[in-house]
């Protein structure tokens, strides 16, 4: 339902969630930029609870139970277990604390915007009929997504690549709240993070540092195809 | 009536195709002879060398096969078959239904390979260097040979000899270009056939530049009498055929009846008597050639017979 | 309050025949991660299993459209060949597992974790055909995944280690696109259906599709055909597969190259059948055979330089999942019931096929071409079979895929006919990449033994599924013909 | 399916049974009731041999455990031999009768369909509309099978040659045991392939010959050469198949999706759908028949499999492959097509029939020599064809007729006295333990019989009247002879080519006649083994002196041959031969005399009568034994037994004055020579190398362009995750920005 508040400029309902959405979107150009793994670590736990904050306003506009749980969970989980798990893998497995970048920062920044555009492009038309707010946040959802895979494929270390992968989750919920009245919310952002949960484990688990074999390209230079 | 003829006809036509062959080889040998300078031996040399061959009794090699001892005589009733359908001093034989060109080359190859194999059974160098070259030289005659053929064939509309020498009695197709390309070729083929020179050397007794007769060099008493009556029966089979076609005047037909013979019976005498004439001082005039020039020399006769089918095309629409 | 309504509805579902299929599964899952005892671990998993594969036979008497289940003849058909797959297997592992142990390459630990996770993901596909609405269906195809790149991972080699990280990744975005995929389709249908599950529902999507917001559809087409894609294995989104197939154990292999490839082309022809209802989406027929043709002829020439069995044949998979996914791209009854045909009668002959060469690897011990040689020559039974199942898979008669193959031709020469040539090539090419290694394994001189061979009740298995392919392809009883053709002409 | 449903399947295929024969059957009397009862007794004859590829296949792996396990092993091997063998004898002798009958009925049409088959036909938009799955009333992908003159022929063939090669099976070595069980199937799948009634009959039987032969090459297969010839071999099927799927899938999609011949002939092919139904099927058709250039793979694979396999695989199964061309090009594709159809045909048969020709006289092992004879053959015959479809192209049905005759005919007696030389060389592999003309030599002496049905089968091989092989060639030329009056003179001086191309060919193949009789059966033994050699066993010289004896009777009476094809014809070219093609007599125009084999046997036999005559009354009887003259080199030393073996003509050496004249510019042969310097004791040596202008400049370059297009699919997949997931982020973006720009249009 729509929580009795008209969409479009002006409502104030629209602008916050716009903004909140906006606000994700920036913090992953500032997952982009950033050069220090710490930094990215916690830039990646803002972003989450921008995203839980942008939840939360919408279960408020939407006056739905379970978009709060989300935003609980989103909180919880991913803006502070996570980050805190990261760091200490980080020190744990005393991973080099610099990002090592495929693409130049500056470049990447560039694709990323030329992404935003595609984005925009993309589901302008698409929701001509459905709400102005859905169509706003669909793109920006649009928008964090492809950002968080740019990010996974322009950087070399594992746990830049997870921070990637979580950012597009990231991306996913922000896409999944903004809807209306979707049901099932809690239900896949649950899912969700159990994915993300299985990467991090993954990366603890597996004990993957920077210079973990199928991560890196000289190593798997010499295992070749031939070879497979 | 006119089958007693055609049988009659036959058999006199047989019995001089055997009768005459030897006379003819001596003939071309006397007139060589002569063009060198020579007296040269009587004509009638090789009947009496070819008698005097069959009373010797043959020395046979222990490791031969009975393909060896049958091959000689099984090649000379093969030739001997041939040369009953080539039509000589008159046409309408009993056999000229059966007297197909292809069959006549056929009966030719079969005698040949008769005696390639048995130039193979002893296994000696000489019998294989001859069985070998026999057998290349007429892999390609048989492309020329074919194509003269194809030509008559596409001419006169059937391969069959006797109705092809029939159609070229009675209708003047006149001087045709294709016929004089045929001409040469075929007898560029009948000299490949027949071992005469330039391809090989009949005289010769030098192993290394036999074809034929190192084939045969195992052979001796009546097996090699019969070897040399078949060469020489080819000569006469091949000399009659070029006749046949390319001057088919004066022959007789069944319809003329046995008179007109007085005439044809001399008239194919003087005809082959020419070719041998001619045969005899094209041979003095030139030296055998590398056994690795014949291909190109029948490659030759090929093309000219490639030449007088297309001529053919050119000069008449075939539809 | 309606939401625990639907709950409770969903509970009572769960308990109905069609959902047992599903619980089954999920149940011994629960139970066997306490069974350390790893004989009647082994026992349970193949018990369970072959239950499971019962209660699904009787689906199609039990056609339900509930708020969480939808069965419906081709889920019906998919989740008895998913259940009879894992049943053959789940036997087929009994013993072979048996001897991984005694080799000492998997301690009771990892055994138990192994049959837990085989149920678990057993029953996660299951739930997948079975799940009436989208985010179900995306849902328990993570869980799966997850399972199953456990299972990949549970022999702690490097490789291994080093697949299953890589599965997790691929995967992991090809499940957010998938995911987003599934928030469009929502969006899309909100117009129509209403916010709620309604538009969330397989059962409902269908009859509303021709009046989606087309563009929306597209979006939503184009993330979930990428994500799904990934999990079908297809070209370009293939990279997990044959590392996945290679390092995990073998009957892990033999149920991969099974079901979550049919799962996923399933979801992607149910995707096909919303696009085509809808006059203004994009045609998306074109796509999908792209991506089919891509794989066929990537994977047929990807076979010849391959050095590792099971690497080998599982890019066979993803060439025949390429087949498959063309004719369901093609479109027209004829071609998906050819593409139906062939995922069929491909899945029972692959798993026959792993299931030959893990008893050949653990004979020779290694799986290396260099390793295997010369079976028919010591142990004929499973050199037969191997030969046989690999004739069945290159497409040569008298086994079904020649059928299903030639029907594909078919209708390829039907609908377009210049894409026959590209088609026909990989074929040709992957057929004698095949026969070429039916020659290495099969025969000349026999390379040394390092293993116990096994017993022929270890084949029966594969036995089984070879007969059935064989008859499938060329005598297929009125009936079952019958059922397919149901299936194709009203598959969307 | 519920029982009405069945009943009225029944009545189906009853009706269209009837539809389908009894018009036909008027049309020709006495044939009204036989030709279905014949065409089940085939479906039957198929059964059985299937059945005894099974039975044959489980007394094979059935071993009784024990302790005399190996013996056991070994005793249960023969016997599925024996199985497998006999059991074949038995039905391919059952069904030579029963075709025989069949075409001397007058070879009506009859169709039956059974109950197997490919499932699915009954969706709409395959198979025919209208009707309903459940209850029968639709065309639902059932086996049809359907026999008539073409098929009939072909048949006569096949269950000849099945007879002679199952029998010299039987005393074939044990070596064969492991793929006996194969050998019925293998019968089987040809038989079914010449009977099928429809496309995937058609497909499903000629990829089973395909497997069962494969099979049955891979015999021998500790030896990596014959498995390598297996490789080509399969993969060459496997591409004939494609091509011939998507040939006959455009016939019946011409046809309303019905894959029933009788429908596809209905609805014949136009245009350019039938130029790609016509290259298709050339290429499908040819690739399995050995047409150049694509008959690479025959050579190996005949040397390779055992003697009476290669026996089937070249007496019978290019013949098969010939059915099929005929079957579509002439049958399927309807009259109305044009000239130019013939001209490929007529070029590649040429080429093929001197290629063929040129290697079958530089070979070494006899097989391929035998092989390399069977690719000239094929290229005769394929040339025939070529001027029978011009000739139909330019409505001149008698021509066709002589042409599609000769080609039958031809096609007969090659499977005939090739059956037989493969089937000698196997028992001189037996009899003498190699197949190489090094090793050989003097088996004249040691294997009597065996030499003897070789001169036979070497006297068609050659081509000399009057046996079979002439009579074929005859009538083929005859035709070629005719080809000019189709006009145009491109043609004209195409088909002037190509018929002194044919008589090359033919002179080629009498050569290797004379080296393989003269090398392998005549001289002296070039090894102690040869020397000693046996005799083929009695079955084989059964197997033998049968085929003989029916080449003697193809020989001696073709125009009886061809009145059995006289319905194929007159169904296929709209003109028969039975003007031109009596018992005594073949003719190229009616009225015009023409090839009498009888006559020229009784003439030939009375001048051997009267060169009797003249040898016995002017000769002295009998002979002296010595020692060899050979020029006068003497006697060989007691230290060498067989003389000299060096000094004698062998294989090679008698091929070299061909081999200098054509080898290099045709098989780019070149002779390397090793002259010692003088003083050094070794030998000089004399090296040839060959290879085969298809395998150059057809088969290497798809070699290559495979090996590079792999690397380059391994190149772009394995790669990091971090690429790999690049390349999937760049598919989603590409995607995305095709639909934002279809959006936008």
């Amino acid at each position: 339902m729509m929580g009795g508040l008209q969409p479009g400029f002006g409502a104030i309902g629209y602008d916050l969630a716009h903004l909140l959405g906006g606000a994700v979107l920036v913090l992953s150009f500032a997952l982009l930029y950033q050069r220090r793994l710490t930094a990215v670590i916690n830039i990646y736990a803002m972003q989450s609870w921008v995203l839980a904050a942008a939840a939360a306003w919408q279960g408020w506009v939407q006056s739905s139970a379970e978009l709060y749980v989300a935003a609980l969970i989103a909180l919880g989980v991913k803006g502070l277990a996570i980050p805190l798990a990261l760091h200490r893998i980080v020190r744990r497995l005393h991973i080099h604390r610099a990002v090592e970048t495929a693409l130049g920062i500056f470049p990447s920044m560039a694709v990323g915007v030329a992404l935003v555009a595609l984005a925009i492009m993309v589901v302008l038309p698409t929701t001509m009929q459905t709400q102005v707010l859905t169509r706003e946040d669909l793109s920006l959802a649009l928008s964090v997504v492809l950002l968080g895979h740019l990010m996974m494929i322009t950087r070399r270390t594992a746990l830049t690549q997870v921070i990637g992968f979580m950012s597009i989750e990231n991306g996913l919920i922000l896409g999944a709240v903004g809807v209306q009245g979707m049901p099932l919310v809690v239900e896949l952002s649950v899912a969700v993070l159990v994915m993300v949960g299985a990467v991090v484990f993954g990366v603890f688990f597996f004990r993957i540092r920077e210079n973990f074999q199928s991560l890196d390209d000289s190593h798997l230079d010499q295992v070749g195809g031939a070879h497979r | 009536m006119t089958s007693l003829i055609g049988l009659a006809t036959l058999l006199l036509h047989v019995a001089l195709m055997l009768a005459l062959a030897p006379l003819l080889v001596g003939f071309i040998r006397t007139i060589k002879a002569r063009v060198l300078g020579r007296v040269g031996p009587p004509v009638v040399q090789p009947w009496r060398d070819l008698l005097r061959l069959a009373r010797k009794q043959p020395v046979v090699a222990e490791n031969a096969s009975w393909l060896f001892h049958a091959a000689p005589a099984a090649g000379f009733a093969a030739t001997l078959a041939a040369a009953a359908l080539v039509p000589g001093f008159a046409l309408g034989m009993t056999t000229a239904p059966l007297a197909d060109l292809l069959v006549i080359a056929g009966l030719l190859a079969l005698a040949r390979c008769l005696l390639a194999l048995a130039g193979l059974d002893i296994g000696t160098a000489f019998g294989g260097i001859g069985a070998s070259r026999e057998m290349t030289f007429a892999a390609f005659a048989e492309p020329a040979m074919m194509l003269v053929i194809f030509t008559l064939g596409l001419l006169m509309g059937t391969t069959n000899l006797d109705a092809i020498a029939l159609v070229l009695r009675e209708v003047t197709v006149g001087l045709r270009v294709s016929l004089g390309l045929a001409l040469v070729a075929i007898v560029a083929v009948a000299i490949a056939e027949n071992s005469r020179l330039p391809v090989d050397n009949p005289a010769s007794h030098l192993e290394l530049t036999m074809v034929h007769e190192a084939m045969v060099l195992e052979y001796s008493g009546r097996h090699l009498a019969l070897i040399e009556a078949t060469a020489a029966l080819k000569l006469l089979l091949w000399m009659t055929l070029i006749a046949t076609i390319f001057a088919p005047f004066g022959t007789a037909t069944p319809e003329s009846g046995p008179l007109v013979w007085l005439f044809a019976l001399p008239l194919w005498a003087v005809k082959v008597g020419a070719l041998a004439v001619v045969l005899a001082l094209f041979e003095s005039a030139i030296a055998k050639m590398r056994v690795f020039r014949v291909p190109e020399f029948l490659g030759i006769a090929v093309l000219l017979g490639l030449l007088a089918a297309v001529f053919l095309f050119v000069s008449q629409g075939i539809a | 309050m309606n939401e625990l309504r639907i709950i409770i509805g969903m509970l009572r579902e769960l308990f109905s025949l069609p959902g047992l299929v599903v619980v089954v599964p999920l149940a011994t899952a629960a139970w066997l991660s306490f069974v350390t005892d790893a004989r009647r671990g082994a026992w349970i998993n193949a018990g369970a299993a072959t239950l499971a594969f019962l209660l699904a036979c009787a689906l199609p008497w039990e056609p339900t459209t509930g708020t969480l289940l939808l069965v419906e003849p081709l889920a019906a058909h998919m989740a008895i060949l998913t259940s009879f797959i894992g049943m053959s297997t789940a036997w087929f592992s009994r013993d072979y597992i048996a001897v991984e142990a005694t080799e000492g390459r998997l301690d009771p630990m990892r055994l138990r974790d192994y049959h837990a996770l085989f149920q678990t993901y057993l029953g996660f596909m299951l739930l997948a055909l079975l799940s009436n609405n989208v985010p179900g269906t995306w849902g328990s195809i993570e869980a799966a995944t997850i399972a199953s790149v456990l299972v990949v991972g549970l022999p702690r080699t490097a490789a291994a280690v080093e697949a299953s990280w890589k599965q997790l990744l691929i995967c992991g975005v090809g499940i957010s696109m998938a995911f987003f995929g599934t928030t469009l389709l929502y969006l899309a249908a909100v117009p129509v259906l209403g916010s709620g599950l309604p538009a969330m529902s397989w059962s409902q999507l269908p009859a509303a599709a021709p009046a989606f917001p087309a563009a929306m559809l597209n979006l939503a087409f184009v993330f979930m055909l990428l994500g799904y894609g990934t999990k079908a294995g297809l070209v370009p989104l293939h990279a997990w597969m044959p590392d996945a197939h290679a390092e995990g154990p073998t009957p892990v292999s033999a149920v991969l190259s099974g079901s979550i490839l049919n799962v996923a082309l399933f979801v992607i022809l149910r995707l096909r059948g919303l696009l085509d209802a809808n006059p203004d989406a994009i045609a998306p027929g074109p796509p999908i055979m792209a991506l089919g043709l891509a794989s066929v002829l990537l994977a047929s020439f990807s076979l010849w330089p391959r050095r590792d069995v099971k690497r080998f044949f599982a890019f066979s998979t993803i060439e025949q999942s390429g087949v498959a996914a063309f004719a369901f791209g093609l479109g027209g009854a004829a071609a998906t019931f050819a593409g139906l045909l062939h995922l069929t009668l491909h899945t029972l002959t692959k798993a026959a096929v792993f299931q030959c060469v893990g008893r050949a690897v653990q004979l020779k011990g290694g799986q290396n071409f260099t390793d295997i040689g010369g079976l028919l020559v010591r142990h004929r039974a499973l050199g037969l079979t191997l030969a046989a199942g690999i004739v069945a898979v290159a497409g040569l008669p008298p086994f079904g895929l020649f059928a299903s193959e030639f029907l594909v031709l078919l209708a390829t020469v039907r609908e377009l006919p210049w894409l026959v040539a590209p088609l026909a090539l990989g074929l040709v090419v992957g057929g004698w990449a095949l026969a070429m290694r039916l020659i290495s394994l099969c025969l000349g001189p026999p390379t040394p033994d390092r293993g116990a061979a096994p017993g022929w009740i270890a084949l029966v298995p594969a036995w089984v599924h070879l007969a059935v392919v064989l008859v499938l392809g060329l005598a297929m009883p009125g009936r079952v013909a019958a059922w397919f053709a149901a299936i194709a002409e009203a598959a969307p | 399916m519920p029982r009405a449903g069945r009943f009225r399947q029944r009545r189906a295929d009853c009706i269209s049974w009837w539809c389908e024969t009894v018009p036909a059957l008027c049309a020709v009397p006495g044939a009204i009731a036989l030709s279905p009862v014949i065409l089940t007794g085939f479906a039957l004859v198929v059964a059985a041999l299937l059945g005894l590829g099974a039975a044959s296949a489980v007394v094979h792996h059935h071993i009784p455990a024990g302790a005399t396990r190996r013996r056991a092993a070994a005793a249960a091997a023969l016997a599925s031999r024996r199985i497998a063998a006999l059991g074949s004898l038995g039905v391919c002798g059952l069904g030579f009768l029963l075709v025989l009958t069949y075409l001397l009925a007058g070879a009506g049409t009859a169709t039956i369909t059974l109950p197997l088959g490919l499932p699915g036909l009954g969706v709409p938009g395959l198979g025919v509309a209208g009707g309903n799955l459940l209850d029968g009333t639709r065309y639902d992908g059932g086996i049809t099978l359907a026999l008539d003159g073409l098929s009939g022929f072909f048949l006569l063939l096949l269950m000849a040659a099945g007879a002679a090669a199952s029998a010299a099976a039987l005393d074939g070595p044990g070596d064969t045991d492991a793929t006996a069980p194969f050998l019925p199937v293998f019968l089987a799948a040809m038989a079914l392939t010449l009977l099928a009634g429809d496309a995937f009959a058609l497909v499903l039987g000629f990829e089973l010959m395909s497997l069962a032969s494969f099979a049955l090459i891979l015999t021998h297969h500790d030896d990596a050469t014959v498995r390598a010839a297996a490789l080509l071999y399969i993969g060459m099927a496997a591409l004939g198949a494609a091509c011939l799927i998507p040939a006959l899938a455009l016939l019946a999609d011409g046809a309303g999706w019905d894959l029933r011949f009788a429908a596809i002939r209905a609805l014949p092919p136009e245009g350019w759908r039938a130029t790609l139904v016509f290259v298709l099927a050339l290429v499908g058709a040819g690739s399995k028949a050995g047409l150049a250039p694509l008959h690479v793979w025959l050579p190996p694979a005949h040397a390779a499999a055992p003697a009476h396999v290669s026996a089937l695989m070249s007496g019978a199964m290019t013949k098969v492959a010939l059915y099929l061309l005929v079957r579509v090009l002439f049958d399927l594709c309807g009259p109305a097509q044009p000239v130019w159809w013939g001209v490929p045909l007529l070029v590649l048969g040429a080429g093929g029939a001197v290629l063929g020709g040129l290697r079958a006289n530089l070979e070494n092992d006899i097989k391929a020599l035998l092989a390399c004879s069977t690719v000239e053959n094929i290229g005769l015959i394929v040339i025939g064809l070529g001027v029978a479809l011009a000739a139909r192209g330019a409505d001149l049905s008698t021509l066709a007729a002589l042409a599609l005759g000769g080609a039958l005919l031809h096609a007969l007696a090659h499977g005939l006295f090739k059956s037989l030389l493969f089937i000698a060389a196997g028992a001189v592999q037996h009899g003498a333990g190699t197949r190489l003309l090094v090793r050989l030599g003097g088996l004249i002496h040691r294997m009597p019989v065996t030499t003897v049905c070789v001169l036979v089968g070497a006297a068609s091989l050659a081509g000399l009247p009057p046996s079979a092989g002439f009579a074929g060639e005859w009538t083929l030329f005859q035709a070629v002879l005719g080809g000019p009056r189709i006009g145009n003179l491109g043609l004209q001086i195409l088909i002037c080519v190509v018929a002194a191309l044919m008589a090359l060919a033919a002179a080629l193949a009498a050569a290797a006649a004379v080296r393989l009789v003269g090398v392998a059966f005549l001289g002296r033994p070039r090894s102690p083994r040869a020397a000693a050699a046996d005799e083929a066993g009695p079955r084989t010289r059964d197997a033998l002196t049968g085929l003989a004896v029916a080449l003697a009777v193809v020989g001696l009476f073709p125009g009886a041959v061809l009145s059995l094809a006289e319905p194929v014809l007159r169904r296929l070219v709209s003109a028969g031969l039975d003007d031109r093609a009596g018992l005594l007599e073949v003719a190229a125009q009616a009225g015009m005399p023409g090839y009498s084999a009888a006559g020229i046997a009784l003439l030939g036999a009375l001048a051997a009568g009267l060169v009797l005559w003249l040898v016995r009354t002017l000769t002295t009887p009998g002979h002296r034994d010595a020692p060899a003259w050979d020029g006068g080199f003497g006697a060989p030393p007691p230290w060498l037994p067989f003389g000299d073996p060096l000094t004698q003509y062998g294989g090679a050496s008698f091929a070299q004055p061909l081999r200098r004249a054509l080898g290099g510019a045709l098989l780019q042969a070149d002779e390397i020579v090793d002259m010692p310097a003088p003083g050094e004791t070794r030998p000089a040596r004399i090296t040839v190398e060959l290879s085969d202008p298809a395998a150059w400049w057809l088969f290497r370059p798809v070699a290559e362009l495979r090996a590079r297009l792999s690397a380059f699919a391994d190149a772009i997949q394995f790669l990091t995750i971090r690429r790999t997931l690049s390349l999937m982020f760049t598919v989603l973006v590409l995607f995305l920005a095709v639909v934002a720009l279809m959006e936008q249009l």
